[in-house]
C-alpha cells in the first residue's frame, strides 16, 4: 500500500524530472495518461469503509479512508482520461514539455492531497495541487490567460497562507502531540481557538472551491487555458478544497453555529452560481458557475453535517463529488467539438442534468445520499430548489453548446474522452451507492424517490422553457461578477501599493535617512529600556 | 589647577577643532584641520597616561590617515557635491538626534559603576613571566596576542582591498603616486613639516620607554609613516606589487607570528603560548618581522592600487 | 573637574559631532572623515575608562590601551580601503558620490 | 575587583584546538597565497577549504558526541586577561554550514578565477581567493570567539574581506555599492565598539561568560546593549539599514554574492543572537525586542514587495535577502525570557533553521542567477523567456530555492516558518504571525513571477552562451540541501541547545 501511495505521488514527479533530459523528455508529453495509473490501484478502497494510515517518509504520513478514496478514484480516472486527451492535443505543439511539467506537478498534488495524513504533507500536496495550475491556465500566453493565471495564483497563495495559519494553530492547540490530522483535529473542539481555526479553514479552502464571495477567479481561470487543463482543474483539483473541508472540519463534534453558517454560505453559493451562470454566454463560464453552485451545495452538506455532528458526512459528500469530478471534467472535454451531433447533445444533456439530480442519473444518487444529512424541512426544500437552479443553468449550457457558431475555437481532443468520463461517472455512482449509504441502489428506482428527485428538475425545465418562451434577455455580466470586480480592483490597487512600498524603500535606503534612522533607533532603544523597564 | 586648566583648554580645542573639521566647506581644509585634530588628540592621550596610544594616534590616526585623506581630498577637490539637497529641517533633525546621542553618552559618565574596574593588577602580576617591561606590550603580545595576530590579517586584507581596485591590465605594476609630486602642493608642505613632528614623537617614545620592549612596535609604525612621506616626496621609488621580495616583506610579520603561534602547540602545548624563558626573545624576533611588514603594508596602502605596468 | 570627566565629555561631544557629520555631509570623503572622528571619540572614551582603572602603580589600565592601539590600526585599514574605493569611483564616474540614480522600476 | 571565580567553564576541552585551527588555518593559507602569489591560489584554497570542512565536521561530531561545548584558551590565559574560543551547538552548526557553502562557492568559481598557466599573476585570482579565505577565517572566529573585542576584530575582518568581493568587477555602480557598504559597516562597528567600551567600563572584562555571570541591569549596561545591538543591525542590513545590501550583493560575481548573502550577513546576526541569548539574556526588554521584530516585519514586507518590482534578477534575489533577514529578527521576541519551555525551543530551532535554510537556498539561488546571466548575457527578468528549454537545471535550482524561501514543504524554509509561527501563535503574537504568513505569500509572488518568465516562450531569438554542467550541479546541490532539510521532523532540535548559557 505504501508503495502504491508513494508511486502515485512520485511517478508524476519523476516524469516531470525526466523532462529535464532532452531525449527522454520528449516522450513524457505522450505519456500523460499513464501518470495517474497508480491511483487506480487504490480504487477498491472506495468500496470499503475502513481507515488506515501509513508512514511514508519521516513525519510524512498517509491516511486512506473512504472519503479520500472516493475522490481519488474519480480524480484518478479523470486525470487519466484528461491525460490521454491532452497527449493527443500536445502532439507537435510548441511548449508541450512546459505544459506537461505543470500538468504533472498539479497531478501529483491533486491526487496526493486525498491521502495526506498529516498537516505538513497535506499542506505540501495542497500547494502542489494549487500553485502549478498557474502554468496550465496561463499556457496560451495571451493577456487574458495570464490575467486569469495571476488571479488563480493569487487566490491559491492567499488560500495557502490562511491554511498554514490554521494548521499551525491546530498544531499548537494539540500541544505538540503530533502532526497527524487525526491528532490535531481531536484537540480542536475543546480549543479556545476553534472558531478562528474553522474560519481560517472555511475561508482558505473556500477560496479553492469558489465559495461566494471567494469565487471570482474561477470563471476567469476555467475560461482561459486549454480545455484539457480546464477539465482537470474544474473536475479534480477543485476537490482539493473539498477534501480540506472534509478533513479539517470537526465533523464528529456537533457545532450548530459554525455548521449553520457554512450551510447558509454553501446554499447561497449554490443559488448564486446558478443565477449568475445564466448571465454568461461562454459555455466555459457557465460550467464554472455551475461548479460554484455544485461545490456550494457540497459545502452546505458539510455544514449541515458539522451542525449535527455527522462523522460520515465526509464520505457522503465525497460520493456526491465523484459525479461532479468526472462529469464536469467530461463536459469541458466535450467543448472541444464545435458542433456535436444530436445524440451527443442528448447524452451531454443527461449527464449535465445529473447535477440537478435527474432521476436515474449518477448525480441523482449523490443527491439521495446526502438527503439524510441535509435534512428535511426548509433546508431540504432549499436543496431541492438549488437543484431546480442547476436544471435551468444546465439547459442554458446545452443551448449555448448547440448554438455555438461553427467558427468556435476547436481543440483537437479525442471525441471519446468526454463520453468515457461521463460513463465512468455514472458507473461509479451506481456501483458505489450501496457501499457508501448502506442502502441498495434499487432504492433510487422507487416511485416516491423518483418523484422527489424529479420535481425540481421538472420545475427547472419549466422555468427554462418559460424564460425562453418569454424571450427574456438576462443581463450579461462579466465572468466572475463581483469577484472579478474585486480582482480588477486588486489589479489596480496592488501595483499602486507596491509602488508606494517601493518609494518608501527608496527613501529609506538613502544614506542620510538610513543613518539618521540608526541614530533614532539607538535613542529609541535606550528610551524603551529606561522608561518602560520595570527595574 | 594648572593641569586642570590645561585639560579644559585641550578638551575645548578638541571639540572646536573636531567640529570645525565637520563643518568646513572645503574638503582639503577639513582634512588638514583633521590632521591638526589628530595631533591634539595625541596630547590628550598623553594626558590620559597612555603614551603608547598617543604615539600610535600620532603616527597612524593622524599621520597616515591624514595623509590618505589629503591624497583623496586633492583628487576629488573638483567634485561638485551635487547631491540630494537636504532641507534645513533635516539638518535640524539630524542635529537634534546627534545631540541626544552625545548627551546620552555624556550622562553615562555619571552612572558608570562607582568603583572603577581594572585589569592593571592582573596584567602586572603575570607580566614578569614574559620578561616584558611594558604592560601594554604585554597585553598586545602575550595575553591578547590573538587579537594582534588577527589585526595583522586585517592589515593584509586592507592591502587586498586596495589592490582589488587596480585595473586588470595594470596588475603587477607600480602603485601610482606620481600625481602628488608637484613641488609646491600642500602635500609637499606636509611632507616637509610632518616628519620632524613624527621624529619628535619617536624620540619621546624612545625616551619614555627606554627599557620598554613594546616601544619597537610603535616606533615601527611611526617610522613607517615617515617612510610613506619620503616615498611620496619621490625620494624612494615604489616597488612593483608583483615583486616576490615585496611579497615576502608583506607576509614576513604575519608568517613569523603564525609560526610562533604554532610553536606554542609544540612547546608549552598551547597555541600562542611561549615556551618557558623564550618569551622575550621570540617576541623580539616577531616584532622585528612585524615592524618590517607593517611599514611595507602601510606604505603600500597609501601608495594605492597599481597604476600602470610600465611606468617605471 | 577631573581629566577623566573632562575627556569623557569631550569624547561624547566628538561622537555627537561625528554622527551629525556622517548623516548630513554629502561627500563620501567628508563621511569618511566623520567616521574617523567618531572612531577617535570612541577610542578617547575607552582611554578615559583606562585612566579610571589606574591601579597597581600604573597610570592607566593597560588592557584598554592595547585594545585602542589595535582599534586604531583597524580603523586605519578601513580608511585605506575607503580612500582607494573613493578614488576608483572618482576615476570611473568622474565624481565620487554615494547617491545612485534611483529610478522607479 | 574582578570576580575571577565567577567565570565558569573556561578551560580547554579535548578537541578545543580544532577551534584555533578553524580560524588560523585559513589565515595561514591567506599568508601563503599572498606570499606565493596568485598562481598557487586555487590549490591553496582547495586545501584550506577541505581542511575547514574537516575541522567543522569534527567539531560538530565532538559537540554532538559529548553534548557539551568545546573550548580553547588561547595562549593559556583565561579570561579576563586572555581570550577563550568556544563552540556550542549553534557554533558547530554554523561552522559546518559555512564550510559546505564555501566549498560549493569555491568550486563554482573554480574556472572563473583561474590563473592561466605560465602567465603572470592575475588580479582576479589573487583578490578573490584571498578574500574568500579571509571570510572563512572571520566567520569561524565570529562563530566561536567569546571575547567581545576579539569579535570586533572578526567583524571588521569579515567586512574588509567582503569589500573586495563586491568591488572586484569594477564599474561605477559596483564601486559605489562597495563604498556604501564599507562606510555604513564601519559606522556600525564604531557603535558596537562603543558598546564594548561601556561594558568594559562596567565589568572590567570582555569575556562573554564573565559578563553573563555578573550582568546587572544598570544604565551603563543597558546603553551598552543598545549601542552594540544597533551597531550590529547596521552590519546585518536589517531594514532600513539595508542601503548597502542590494547593490553590493547584486554587483558581486555570482559565487561572491552567494557567500555574501548566505553567510556574511549571518556573521553579525550570529553575534547579535550570541549577545541577547548568551551574554545578557536577562536584559531582554520586551519593548526593545518588539522594536527589533517591528523592523524585521518591515523588512519582510517592504523587502518582498521591493523584490517583486525589481527589473533584474540579481537585484530581486538581493532584496529577497533583505526580506528573509527580517524573519530572523522575530526570534528576539518569540523566545521568552524564561527559556526552557517548548515554545522557546521551537522559536530557537525555527530561527536557526531559517538561518541555515536561507543560507543554502540563497547560495543556490544566487549561483543560479549568475548562470542565468551567463546563458542569456543579461539578467532582465522581463526577457528570461525560453530559459527553461535551454537551461532546465538552472530553472530547477531557482525553483527549489524558491520553494524554501516561500516556505513550502518539504523545505528547511517551511520547517523554520512553521516553528516560528507556532511559537508566535502560542505566545499570542498575532501581528508577527500575520507578517510571517504574508511574507510567504509575497515570496510566492516574486518566485512565481520569475519562474513564469523562465518558463515562458522565448521573447526574442538571442545568442545563448553555454554553461558547464558541473556548475549547474553545484548550484542545484546547494539548493537541494535547503529542501532536504525539510525532511527532518518538526521538533525542536536538541543539538541547537547544546552549551547554551543558562
Amino acid at each position: 500500500m505504501i508503495v502504491t501511495i508513494m508511486a502515485m505521488i512520485l511517478l508524476p514527479l519523476a516524469m516531470a524530472l525526466l523532462l529535464l533530459s532532452a531525449p527522454l523528455g520528449r516522450l513524457v508529453p505522450r505519456l500523460l495518461g499513464v501518470a495517474p495509473a497508480p491511483a487506480l490501484l487504490l480504487l477498491p478502497i472506495a468500496w470499503e469503509g475502513s481507515v488506515s494510515s501509513y508512514t511514508l517518509l519521516g513525519s510524512w504520513t498517509a491516511i486512506v479512508d473512504q472519503a479520500g478514496a472516493l475522490l481519488l478514484a474519480a480524480s484518478g480516472l479523470l486525470w487519466m482520461i484528461g491525460g490521454f486527451a491532452a497527449s493527443q492535443w500536445l502532439k507537435g505543439r510548441e511548449g508541450a514539455g512546459r505544459f506537461s511539467l505543470w500538468w504533472l506537478l498539479t497531478l501529483s498534488g491533486s491526487l496526493g492531497v486525498f491521502v495526506a495524513g498529516d498537516v505538513v504533507s497535506f499542506y505540501a500536496l495542497y500547494a502542489l495541487a494549487s500553485l502549478p495550475a498557474y502554468g496550465l491556465i496561463a499556457f496560451g500566453g495571451g493577456e487574458e490567460a495570464q490575467r486569469a493565471g495571476r488571479a488563480t495564483l493569487a487566490a491559491a497563495l492567499i488560500g495557502e497562507a490562511l491554511i498554514l495559519a490554521a494548521f499551525v494553530l491546530l498544531t499548537v492547540e494539540a500541544q505538540g502531540q503530533g502532526l497527524a490530522i487525526a491528532t490535531v483535529m481531536h484537540a480542536l473542539p475543546a480549543s479556545p481557538e476553534a472558531g478562528l481555526v474553522i474560519t481560517l479553514v472555511v475561508v482558505g479552502f473556500g477560496l479553492k472551491i469558489g465559495l461566494f464571495p471567494l469565487h471570482g477567479w474561477m470563471p476567469m481561470s476555467y475560461a482561459a487555458g486549454p480545455l484539457a487543463a480546464a477539465a482537470v482543474l474544474s473536475g479534480a483539483t477543485s476537490k482539493a478544497g473539498l477534501i480540506g473541508l472534509i478533513r479539517f472540519l470537526p465533523l464528529d463534534a456537533p457545532m450548530p453555529v459554525a455548521g449553520g453558517m457554512i450551510l447558509a454560505a454553501g446554499l447561497f453559493s449554490a443559488f448564486y452560481g446558478a443565477v449568475l451562470g445564466l448571465t454568461q454566454n461562454n459555455p466555459r463560464s457557465v460550467l464554472a458557475y455551475s461548479s460554484i453552485s455544485q461545490l456550494g451545495q457540497m459545502a452546505a452538506v458539510l455544514g449541515a453535517g458539522l451542525a449535527a455532528g455527522v462523522p460520515g458526512a465526509g464520505s457522503i459528500v465525497a460520493f456526491y463529488a465523484v459525479y461532479h469530478v468526472l462529469t464536469k471534467g467530461g463536459l469541458f472535454l466535450m467543448l472541444a467539438a464545435a458542433r456535436p451531433p444530436l445524440w451527443q447533445l442528448l447524452l451531454a444533456g443527461v449527464l449535465a442534468l445529473g447535477f440537478a439530480g435527474l432521476p436515474l442519473s449518477g448525480g441523482a444518487l449523490g443527491k439521495l445520499a446526502f438527503k439524510d444529512v441535509a435534512g428535511s424541512g426548509v433546508t431540504g426544500l432549499l436543496f431541492a430548489l438549488a437543484a431546480t437552479g442547476s436544471t435551468v443553468l444546465m439547459l442554458h449550457f446545452l443551448r449555448l453548446v448547440k448554438a455555438a457558431p461553427a467558427a468556435a475555437k476547436q481543440e483537437p481532443l479525442p471525441g471519446w474522452a468526454w463520453i468515457a468520463a461521463g460513463l465512468a461517472a455514472t458507473l461509479l455512482m451506481w456501483s458505489l451507492f450501496g457501499a457508501v449509504t448502506g442502502v441498495a441502489a434499487g432504492y433510487a428506482l422507487k416511485p416516491g424517490v423518483l418523484f422527489e428527485l424529479g420535481w425540481p428538475v421538472a420545475a427547472g425545465a419549466a422555468i427554462a422553457w418559460a424564460l425562453a418562451a418569454a424571450g427574456t434577455q438576462l443581463p450579461r455580466i462579466e465572468p466572475g461578477d463581483v469577484g472579478a470586480r474585486a480582482i480588477a480592483i486588486a489589479e489596480r490597487e496592488a501595483p499602486r501599493l507596491a509602488r508606494l512600498a517601493t518609494r518608501f524603500e527608496i527613501r529609506a535606503h538613502q544614506w542620510q535617512v538610513s543613518t539618521l534612522t540608526l541614530a533614532v533607533v539607538l535613542i529609541l532603544w535606550v528610551v524603551l529600556q529606561g522608561w518602560l523597564a520595570p527595574h | 589647577m594648572m593641569e586642570t586648566g590645561f585639560d579644559v583648554v585641550l578638551a575645548l580645542m578638541l571639540l572646536g577643532v573636531g567640529g570645525w573639521s565637520i563643518i568646513a566647506r572645503n574638503m582639503m581644509t577639513a582634512v588638514i584641520i583633521f590632521i591638526a585634530y589628530g595631533l591634539l588628540l595625541s596630547l590628550a592621550w598623553v594626558r590620559l597616561h597612555a603614551v603608547d596610544v598617543s604615539l600610535t594616534e600620532a603616527a597612524i590616526g593622524s599621520g597616515a590617515t591624514g595623509l590618505l585623506m589629503v591624497i583623496a581630498a586633492h583628487k576629488v577637490a573638483g567634485d561638485s557635491q551635487r547631491v540630494v539637497r537636504l532641507s534645513r529641517g533635516f539638518h535640524v533633525l539630524a542635529a537634534v538626534f546627534a545631540t541626544l546621542v552625545a548627551i546620552g553618552i555624556a550622562s553615562l559618565a555619571f552612572v558608570l559603576p562607582g568603583a572603577p574596574v581594572s585589569l592593571a593588577a592582573p596584567v602586572l602580576e603575570r607580566l614578569p613571566e614574559s620578561g616584558l617591561g611594558n604592560p601594554v606590550a604585554g597585553v598586545l603580545f602575550v595575553y591578547r596576542s590573538f587579537d594582534t595576530l588577527l589585526e595583522k590579517v586585517v592589515l593584509l586584507l586592507a592591502l587586498i582591498g586596495v589592490w582589488a581596485l587596480a585595473r586588470d591590465q595594470d596588475w603587477g605594476g607600480v602603485p601610482g603616486l606620481r600625481l602628488f609630486q608637484h613641488p609646491h602642493s600642500v602635500l609637499m608642505l606636509l611632507a616637509r613639516t610632518l616628519p620632524p613632528i613624527g621624529f619628535v614623537f619617536a624620540i619621546y617614545m624612545t625616551w619614555a620607554g627606554a627599557d620598554v620592549p613594546g616601544g619597537a612596535f610603535q616606533g615601527g609604525t611611526v617610522l613607517a609613516a615617515m617612510w610613506i612621506l619620503v616615498m611620496v616626496a619621490g625620494v624612494r621609488r615604489v616597488p612593483r606589487v608583483s615583486s616576490p621580495l615585496l611579497r615576502l616583506a608583506i607576509v614576513a610579520g604575519p608568517l613569523v607570528f603564525l609560526a610562533i603561534g604554532f610553536l606554542g602547540f609544540v612547546a608549552p602545548g598551547v597555541f600562542l603560548a611561549y615556551p618557558d624563558g623564550l618569551a622575550k626573545p621570540l617576541i623580539v624576533v616577531m616584532e622585528v618581522a612585524l615592524t618590517l611588514s607593517i611599514a611595507v603594508i602601510l606604505g603600500l596602502l597609501i601608495a594605492g592600487p597599481p597604476r600602470a605596468k610600465d611606468s617605471a | 573637574m577631573s581629566a577623566v570627566l573632562l575627556f569623557w565629555l569631550a569624547g561624547s561631544g566628538l561622537i555627537g559631532l561625528a554622527v551629525y557629520g556622517l548623516i548630513v555631509n554629502p561627500h563620501p570623503l567628508c563621511k569618511l572623515l566623520a567616521l574617523n572622528l567618531l572612531g577617535s571619540g570612541v577610542f578617547l572614551l575607552f582611554g578615559v575608562i583606562a585612566r579610571r582603572g589606574a591601579a597597581a602603580g600604573l597610570g592607566g589600565d593597560p588592557v584598554p590601551q592595547a585594545l585602542v592601539i589595535t582599534g586604531i590600526v583597524v580603523a586605519f585599514s578601513a580608511t585605506a580601503i575607503a580612500v582607494a574605493l573613493l578614488l576608483a569611483l572618482h576615476a570611473e564616474a568622474g565624481e565620487a558620490s554615494l547617491d545612485q540614480e534611483d529610478e522607479e522600476p | 575587583m574582578i570576580p575571577l571565580q565567577a567565570i565558569a567553564e573556561t578551560g580547554t576541552t579535548p578537541g578545543g584546538a580544532l577551534l584555533v585551527l578553524g580560524i588560523v588555518m585559513p589565515a595561514v593559507a591567506l599568508v601563503a597565497l599572498i606570499g606565493l602569489g596568485g598562481r598557487a591560489a586555487r590549490m591553496i584554497v582547495a586545501a584550506a577549504l577541505l581542511f575547514q570542512l574537516y575541522v567543522a565536521v569534527r567539531v560538530a561530531l565532538l559537540v554532538a558526541g559529548s553534548a557539551t561545548p568545546l573550548a580553547y584558551v588561547v595562549g593559556g590565559f583565561q579570561p579576563p586577561l586572555g581570550i577563550t574560543l568556544r563552540a556550542d551547538g549553534v557554533s558547530a552548526l554554523m561552522m559546518v554550514v559555512s564550510a559546505v557553502i564555501f566549498l560549493g562557492a569555491a568550486s563554482f568559481a573554480w574556472k572563473d578565477f583561474a590563473q592561466a598557466r605560465g602567465q603572470p599573476e592575475a588580479r582576479l585570482s589573487l583578490i578573490f581567493w584571498s578574500a574568500l579565505l579571509a571570510m572563512a577565517s572571520a566567520l569561524n572566529l565570529l562563530f566561536t570567539s567569546t571575547d567581545l573585542f576579539n569579535l570586533y576584530v572578526g567583524l571588521e575582518l569579515l567586512t574588509f574581506a567582503a569589500i573586495p568581493v563586491v568591488a572586484i568587477k569594477g564599474g561605477a555602480e559596483t564601486l559605489r555599492a562597495a563604498l556604501r557598504y564599507l562606510l555604513f559597516a564601519v559606522f556600525g562597528s564604531m557603535l558596537y565598539l562603543f558598546g564594548i567600551v561601556l561594558i568594559y567600563g562596567a565589568y572590567g572584562t570582555l569575556a562573554i561568560s564573565a559578563i553573563a555571570a555578573q550582568v546587572q541591569p544598570n544604565a551603563a549596561t543597558l546603553a551598552a546593549a543598545g549601542f552594540v545591538t544597533v551597531g550590529l543591525l547596521a552590519k546585518t542590513a536589517l531594514f532600513p539599514f539595508h542601503l548597502w545590501l542590494p547593490p553590493a550583493h547584486a554587483g558581486a560575481p555570482a559565487a561572491g554574492s552567494a557567500v555574501l548573502s548566505a553567510l556574511v550577513v549571518k556573521g553579525s546576526l550570529f553575534l547579535l543572537m550570541r549577545l541577547w541569548f548568551d551574554t545578557f539574556p536577562s536584559l531582554r526588554e520586551p519593548a526593545d525586542m518588539q522594536l527589533l521584530a517591528f523592523l524585521g516585519a518591515l523588512a519582510v514586507i517592504i523587502g518582498s514587495v521591493t523584490a517583486l518590482r525589481q527589473p533584474r534578477l540579481k537585484l530581486l534575489v538581493a532584496y529577497s535577502t533583505v526580506a528573509q533577514i527580517g524573519y530572523m529578527f522575530f526570534v528576539f521576541t518569540l523566545v521568552p525570557k524564561t527559556a526552557g519551555d517548548i515554545v522557546a525551543s521551537a522559536a530557537w530551532t525555527g530561527a536557526w533553521l531559517q538561518v541555515v535554510a536561507h543560507a543554502f537556498a540563497k547560495a543556490g539561488m544566487f549561483l543560479a542567477a549568475g548562470l542565468v546571466a551567463e546563458v542569456l548575457g543579461h539578467d532582465r527578468i522581463r526577457d528570461l523567456g525560453g530559459l527553461s528549454a535551454r537551461a532546465p537545471l538552472v530553472v530547477l535550482t531557482f525553483a527549489i530555492s524558491g520553494l524554501s524561501l516561500m516556505g513550502l514543504p518539504p523545505s528547511g524554509g517551511f520547517s523554520a516558518k512553521f516553528m516560528l509561527l507556532a511559537a508566535a501563535l502560542a505566545e499570542g503574537h498575532w501581528v508577527w504571525a500575520t507578517v510571517i504568513i504574508a511574507g510567504g505569500v509575497l515570496a510566492g509572488a516574486y518566485v512565481f513571477a520569475v519562474l513564469a518568465r523562465m518558463m515562458a516562450a522565448p521573447t526574442k531569438a538571442a545568442e545563448l552562451a553555454s554553461i558547464g554542467r558541473t556548475r549547474q550541479l553545484i548550484a542545484l546541490g546547494l539548493a537541494s540541501v535547503s529542501v532536504l532539510m525539510g525532511l527532518m521532523p518538526l521538533h525542536p532540535i536538541a543539538f541547537f541547545e547544546i552549551g547554551r548559557f543558562p
